[in-house]
């Protein structure tokens, strides 16, 4: 049978893989559309019979939490993919690593230069002015506020948080940028790079100099995928140079694998130039619920109360 | 109740309505219950009673709802007046364009107002240039704002047909014991609709508790019930299964006691009025004129910005989610029809049989509630009102879950995204055909069958007639908000049975807003083109009053 | 079909409205209802035809028992006291109605419906409304709709409350014929004791929710058996007297000082009694005449009626009693005068008291 | 305040009610417009009110043209034909709805709402909604609404329509006596000519929008001026006759062959006119009466009455006439009877064809 893939993906990214499976597969595939908690409920709510057969994609931390309706698949393109990004037992699949960055609307500043650090935003005139998803509500978020309180001291944290307003829509971040509506962002480097792709001149993309985060995306297979072995098949296509190409082509996603060269498809700095924080995810999943009360008892900026 | 009741249809017809419920509305929501108890850890009320968070989400959520449903009433009550009791130039356009703010994705709402009167809004750099701050709009002048200029659409169907059917020598008697028109409207008439108003006030309350696309977006600092319930269910990170379940049940508790109230009230107002003695709508001319209809016109364009956005953004040339303003293409429009024409056909198909299904089971149904009661009814009137306090994305996991297999295996089919799409919409129409009714004496109903008509076929030869406007509003607003539903049918579509709103979410949350704005405006067009056809080609009198 | 009703009790609530009320209306027959306001006339119509539900008792059909029979299945036809017109239909469709729902169809409904309109003077209204009726117009579009369909029984609450007199008889007269025509067996209610009187073959007369007295309308006016219903039919002068009997048939009475024999109606031996006088049988002259009884009064006041006019006048201590003269000169006393009243011993009826 | 209007036209649509109506009420006059089921009365009324725009011709009370004053400033009171009660309030607010309208407050209003709807009857009533009335409850409460608030101009549409004669007369008496003590000038709809005849100052007979007799009761009674008001008004026989001046007031004519002698009312000189004879003043014998004109007839109908019977009699040549007899043996005449109709030359007037 076709296989049906549950994606978060944005649909420039969904067409461009279902014409890579429909290639190297020749398979037709089926799509189904939702925010990450949505399909995997759905996934849940359907155990006894399965409708879909891959889930692609979300952080590891969200899919967890539903590891039994999912089944461990070892992909052979796996053997591209550098192991620190691979789970246990390959649980899921990386699928593309996303970078922590600045988005930045230059018409917002005001004539103040750009901030090139974190530290810079930590300055009380940047009040009320960056947005950043809810750590409580969004991955991003929760990787972007546990990693700054690792990386910068407690009261240059405490400043910028001071700093931040929080939005529980994560796609009101870059949007909210790019409308001007803030001046600064703190979102994913392929929804700040969509802009800068799109042409909007204002915007630019901050790399913070004393290092920023990355964070992994898997695929999974759901498990007593109706499509069976075509299920996998479809996983290895997703997983394949061709598909992360054309991925970071038009969705500007940032392969997994290692043996593509970013800058010769898209204008994006190579991984290795750019300074990453390393963070422990176990820990962070770990003392999720202490370190959101501490953040929620943090004065932050925003609208009224 | 004796032995000849059961010689009627109506106990059996009970029955009937009272199964089809359990089965479809009570059996999944089991499975949303069951998952509360079987949950981990604490007992979700005392982690609750813990969080000061979660609580100060149910007084937000409550003020919130209040608030929106008290501005509601008093933009939709007045122009339905206008809209039911004048004849004024363009009259139909100021009565049937709000209903386009029901289907205008609130993602696109919310950005529109943040466009106008947000930190880098027109208003608010204008009035920035003369020293004027005005509050920001995200928190509750954002939320207020913006959700009072769309639900006010559910105040404005629901009150219009009640006011055409007033009695107006009602109004004169008033006058005629000395009170001026404006008086006597609000000392004779509001008592007799009050129950149409209250019945849509109440959907009001239930759509801003369940709302979430706009409080996510302009909550920021506010929080409110539906963004935490979401946060514990389906929110990326920890998900907290009990936690969620307290507060679903939280929300359906505020619901169900709105709607015991909402009963309560109703069931003191249950006036007869003498049949047929509408006023008819009279001209409006002259200054008088003018202002009227330019007020009305003015609230209805408000609410109608979106529109703008939606309509310039679907001929706007956009490369990823960047919008090249000033630059004009018709490549937007062309893939809704050319590339991607099938989430337009499943709208109209899925849409326009659960219309049908959830129209005249509603209208059956409030006609039992109110005319025919029995042991059963008051069963059927509150079942039938659960969906009003499920979320979608509650209703669709219900849905998935219990017809996954089993007696009824549904997944996978058009079937379920109907059955969903009747379960969301069908408390819309019971509250309008119970409304309208409660105003139509019986002693009508009794004329037809002392000539010999049966007990059901006096429903359809007499009461139906007479409910018309009632069922005609019901439907509108039911095919209108079927057609825009997302988040049920987002859980329960399957491959190749996307509809619209499902597809403009998609381009929305890509990012792509020019190819979300070209499908926006083919679903303001599904919707509105069987409206305007019913009401010029068949005349159907929305505002009838004969 | 003759209705035959036993022990009927009729509650609104907690609030009982009809109690034990019995009652036989021969097939065929005209029955009339008359009672005050809110006595429960419209109720008992609502039960006969199946509305309002009896709390006790039985009601039957020409022996058949309908207590438990759905209305429309009852072959009633029904006039309700605020019309119930079907809004959204136009007369024509109103009154097509009925025989619509028994299946009729074609140019047939349409000239039967015509000519029920025809025959209560509506035949130029047809494609209305109701709205645009007056208030007399949908009274009678009421009428013809229930008539239309000559049902079995026909139960008609004040049909003609709201026309003027002309019209009344003429549309009474219509009444009659077709209820007679189709041998239908009618229940009238009326405030209109004349139309009770001229139309009916039985008058029942009711009283807080029971049958008080029924009986032909002759019956009813001259010999009503309670000081109620002497007084509600015909508005009779009432006053109670001592009793002294007289000759077989007769007893002697004193009122207002004055010794007078009456009709002796007490229906057993008593020693005193309501003597019951209507104003029609008082004349007034000025002077006594000879070889009648007569008792002196006083003109209070006087109204002038048209074909009448009615006196009210004062006795010896006090007595208050009504009287009305016809004829030439009707309205010739005037108030103050002294007068002499006579009437014939039997115009005057004594009963229990 | 007087009510004057002059050439009042009242259209529905295209369909003109009421045409070029012209009528003076002095102030604290009781006026009773009276006319057929469909005439315009209703109509009349509510543009009085203020209600139906006039769309030609113009109203005024009191002098002041309130032709384009809207209603709740003419201080009129109104009962309507079908009540018009709020549903939603009780009887008791019902009532005093005019009362705070005009800013009343405090115990003085539950006192006035009692004793109002003590007047009418109702004082038992007072929390029960409409609803839960019966029809002539109902109407007692729309009477009650409209007296409390003593208005200027009290507009009454039938509102009796729907109470048993001893009610109607005792609620008569309380509108009379409110209207004369406030001074209350009154229009007063009714289908009931005795009701007119009995309450009014002044009554105008309308037909077909216009007002064909404006007069005191007994001028509309004894004196009608057309055939239209005699018929109308107390149902009188009318036959067309040649006519034959004698001596002077008395004219000859001729009915079923005999020539009789009757009053001259045509007004000028004419060869024919209309006869008109009111039942009540024919009298029914056996034989001729000596010194009495004389009609012989056959009896081809009666109607018991109670009070008294009303006769269908059939003269030579297919003429019927209608003759009323009062008193003891009013029923005494079997049809078929040959009989003589006996009447006074006074009270048989001859008018304009
Ligand atoms: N809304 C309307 N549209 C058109 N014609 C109407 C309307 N209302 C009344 N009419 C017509 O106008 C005429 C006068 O009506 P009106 O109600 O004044 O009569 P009425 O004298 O009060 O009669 P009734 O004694 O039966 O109440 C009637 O022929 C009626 O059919
Ligand atoms: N729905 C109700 N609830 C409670 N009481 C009621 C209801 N309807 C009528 N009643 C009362 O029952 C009694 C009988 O009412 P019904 O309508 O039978 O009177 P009726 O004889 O028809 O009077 P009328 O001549 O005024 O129409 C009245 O006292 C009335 O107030
Ligand atoms: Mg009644
Ligand atoms: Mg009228």
């Amino acid at each position: 049978a076709d296989p049906v893939i549950y994606t978060t993906n944005p649909v420039p990214a969904v067409e461009a893989a279902q014409a890579v499976i429909k290639d190297k597969a020749g398979l037709t595939t089926g799509i189904i559309t939702g925010g990450s908690g949505v399909l995997l409920r759905r996934i849940e709510a359907e155990k006894a019979a399965p409708q879909g057969d891959v889930f692609w994609s979300s952080s590891a931390n969200t899919m967890g939490a539903f590891k039994d309706v999912l089944e461990p698949y070892s992909s052979p393109e796996l053997s591209a993919v550098p192991a620190d990004l691979r789970v246990a037992d390959d649980y899921f699949q990386p699928a593309n690593l996303h970078v922590v960055t600045v988005m930045v609307n230059t018409d917002q500043l005001d004539g103040a230069p750009a901030p090139a650090d974190w530290k810079d935003l930590a300055d009380p005139a940047w009040k009320g002015r960056i947005i950043l998803p809810d750590p409580a509500n969004s991955s991003t978020g929760y990787t972007i506020v546990w990693g700054l309180s690792k990386l910068l001291d407690a009261e240059t944290y405490k400043a910028l948080v001071a700093n931040l307003v929080v939005s529980s829509s994560s796609s009101a971040v870059p949007k909210g940028v790019a409308m001007g509506e803030y001046a600064a962002g703190i979102t994913f480097e392929t929804n700040s790079y969509s802009y800068v792709d799109g042409g909007q001149t204002e915007i630019s993309i901050v790399y913070p100099s004393s290092g920023t985060f990355t964070t992994p995306e898997y695929s999974a297979l759901v498990k007593g995928a109706p499509a069976g072995d075509d299920a996998r098949k479809a996983i290895d296509a997703l997983l394949s140079k061709d598909s992360q190409i054309e991925l970071l082509k038009v969705a500007f996603r940032r392969p997994s694998r290692t043996d593509i060269k970013v800058s010769d498809y898209v204008k994006l700095p190579e991984l290795s130039s750019i300074k990453i924080f390393k963070i422990d995810e176990d820990e962070a999943a770990k003392s999720r619920d202490a370190f959101l009360a501490e953040w929620a008892a943090l004065p932050k900026a925003g609208s009224s109360e | 109740m004796n032995h000849s009741a059961f010689r009627t249809p109506w106990p059996w017809l009970s029955a009937l309505a009272l199964a089809l419920l359990g089965v479809f509305v009570l059996y999944p929501l089991l499975y949303i219950f069951t998952a509360s108890f079987v949950g981990e850890g604490r007992s979700g009320w005392l982690q609750l009673l813990a969080d000061r968070q979660s609580l100060s989400a149910i007084g937000n959520t409550l003020l919130l709802a209040t608030v929106v449903t008290l501005f509601s009433t008093l933009i939709g009550v007045p122009l339905a007046y206008v809209s039911a009791r004048y004849r004024f130039r363009g009259k139909l356009f100021i009565t049937l364009l709000p209903l386009i703010t029901l289907v205008i994705p609130e993602v696109v709402t919310a950005q529109t107002w943040l466009m106008i009167l947000g930190n880098n809004g027109v208003i608010t750099r204008f009035l920035k240039g003369y020293g004027i701050f005005i509050p920001s709009f995200y928190g509750w002048f954002g939320l207020i704002t913006s959700m009072s200029f769309i639900y006010y659409t559910y105040v404005y169907i629901g009150t219009v047909a009640a006011i055409g059917k007033f009695d107006a020598q009602l109004e004169e008697a008033a006058q005629s014991l000395g009170t001026a028109p404006a008086r006597s409207r609000i000392h004779v008439m509001l008592p007799v609709i009050r129950p149409a108003i209250l019945a849509s006030a109440l959907l009001v309350f239930t759509m801003v508790i369940g709302n979430f696309a706009i409080s996510t977006i302009l909550g920021h600092n506010v929080r409110l019930l539906s963004v935490a319930i979401y946060q514990a269910a389906v929110a990326e990170g920890a998900s907290n299964l009990t936690m969620q379940s307290t507060l679903a049940s939280i929300s359906v508790l505020i619901v169900m006691a709105v709607l015991f109230l909402n009963r309560r009230v109703i069931a003191r107002g249950r006036y007869e009025i003498v049949q047929g003695r509408g006023a008819r709508p009279q001209p409006l001319r002259g200054a008088q004129g003018v202002l009227v209809s330019g007020a009305a016109g003015i609230v209805v364009a408000i609410s109608l910005l979106p529109l703008v956005t939606i309509a310039v953004g679907a001929f706007t040339v956009s490369r990823g989610p960047v919008m090249r303003w000033g630059e004009w293409t018709l490549d937007n429009m062309a893939r809704v029809f050319i590339t991607a024409p099938g989430p337009l056909v499943n709208s109209i198909l899925y849409a326009g049989i659960a219309t049908v299904i959830s129209v005249a089971f509603s209208t059956l149904v409030s006609y039992l509630v109110v005319k025919k009661p029995n042991l059963m009814t008051p069963l059927i009137d509150y079942v039938s009102a659960i969906p009003l306090a499920l979320s979608g994305t509650v209703l669709g996991v219900g849905l998935l879950a219990s017809f996954n297999g089993g007696f009824l295996a549904l997944t996978g089919t058009s079937t379920i995204i109907v059955l969903a799409y009747v379960i969301r919409r069908m408390p819309f129409g019971m509250r309008n055909g119970q409304a309208i009714l409660h105003n139509i004496p019986n002693s009508i109903e009794e004329a037809s069958i002392s000539l010999g008509s049966p007990p059901f076929r006096t429903f359809l030869r007499v009461v139906l007639p007479m409910m018309l406007p009632a069922v005609a509003s019901a439907a509108i607003l039911t095919w209108t908000t079927t057609v825009s539903e997302l988040s049920a049918s987002l859980l329960v579509y399957s491959g190749g049975r996307e509809t619209l709103p499902i597809q403009i979410f998609r381009l929305i949350d890509s990012g792509l807003m020019a190819y979300a704005s070209a499908y926006g405006l083919v679903l303001v067009a599904v919707i509105l083109v069987p409206v305007v056809v019913a009401t010029t080609l068949f005349k159907v009198d929305l505002f009838a009053s004969k | 079909m003759g209705i035959a009703i036993s022990n009927l009790s009729v509650k609104y609530g907690a609030e009982t409205v009809i109690s034990g009320l019995s009652l036989d209306v021969p097939e065929g027959c005209f029955f009339t209802l008359l009672g005050p306001s809110g006595c429960g006339k419209t109720t008992l119509l609502r039960t006969i035809a199946g509305f309002a539900p009896a709390s006790g008792g039985q009601i039957r059909f020409g022996g058949r028992d309908v207590t438990e029979l759905p209305p429309h299945k009852r072959a009633i036809g029904m006039v309700f006291q605020d019309y119930a017109l079907f809004p959204d239909k136009t007369v024509a469709d109103n009154v097509a109605y009925g025989l619509r729902a028994r299946g009729e169809k074609g140019p047939g409904v349409e000239q039967k419906v015509k000519a029920a309109l025809e025959r209560v003077g509506l035949g130029h209204v047809l494609s209305r409304h109701p709205a645009a009726l007056s208030g007399g117009q949908r009274q009678r579009v009421a009428l013809a709709r229930a008539l239309v369909i000559k049902p079995a029984v026909l139960l008609m609450d004040e049909p003609l409350s709201n026309l003027d007199a002309k019209l009344r008889v003429q549309i009474r007269e219509t009444i009659i014929e077709l209820q007679r025509e189709a041998n239908i067996t009618t229940v009238f209610v009326t405030h209109d004791q004349e139309e009770a009187l001229s139309m009916s073959d039985l008058i029942g007369v009711m009283n807080k929710g029971k049958v008080e007295q029924l009986g032909s309308p002759q019956q009813i006016y001259a010999t009503p058996r309670t000081g109620y219903v002497a007084d509600f039919v015909g508005a009779a002068n009432r006053t109670e007297v001592p009793v002294r009997p007289t000759a077989s048939g007769l007893v002697e009475v004193e009122v207002a000082g004055t010794r007078l024999v009456a009709t002796d109606a007490l229906e057993g031996p008593a020693d005193k009694g309501l003597l019951v006088l209507r104003p029609e049988d008082l004349a007034i002259s000025a002077a006594p005449v000879a070889g009648r009884q007569s008792l002196p009064a006083t003109v209070r006041s006087r109204q002038y009626l048209g074909s009448r006019t009615s006196y009210s006048v004062e006795c010896a201590g006090g007595l208050v009693l009504n009287a009305e003269m016809h004829g030439a000169g009707h309205d010739a006393f005037q108030p103050g005068t002294a007068i002499h009243l006579g009437f014939d011993p039997a115009a005057a009826r004594v009963i229990r008291a």
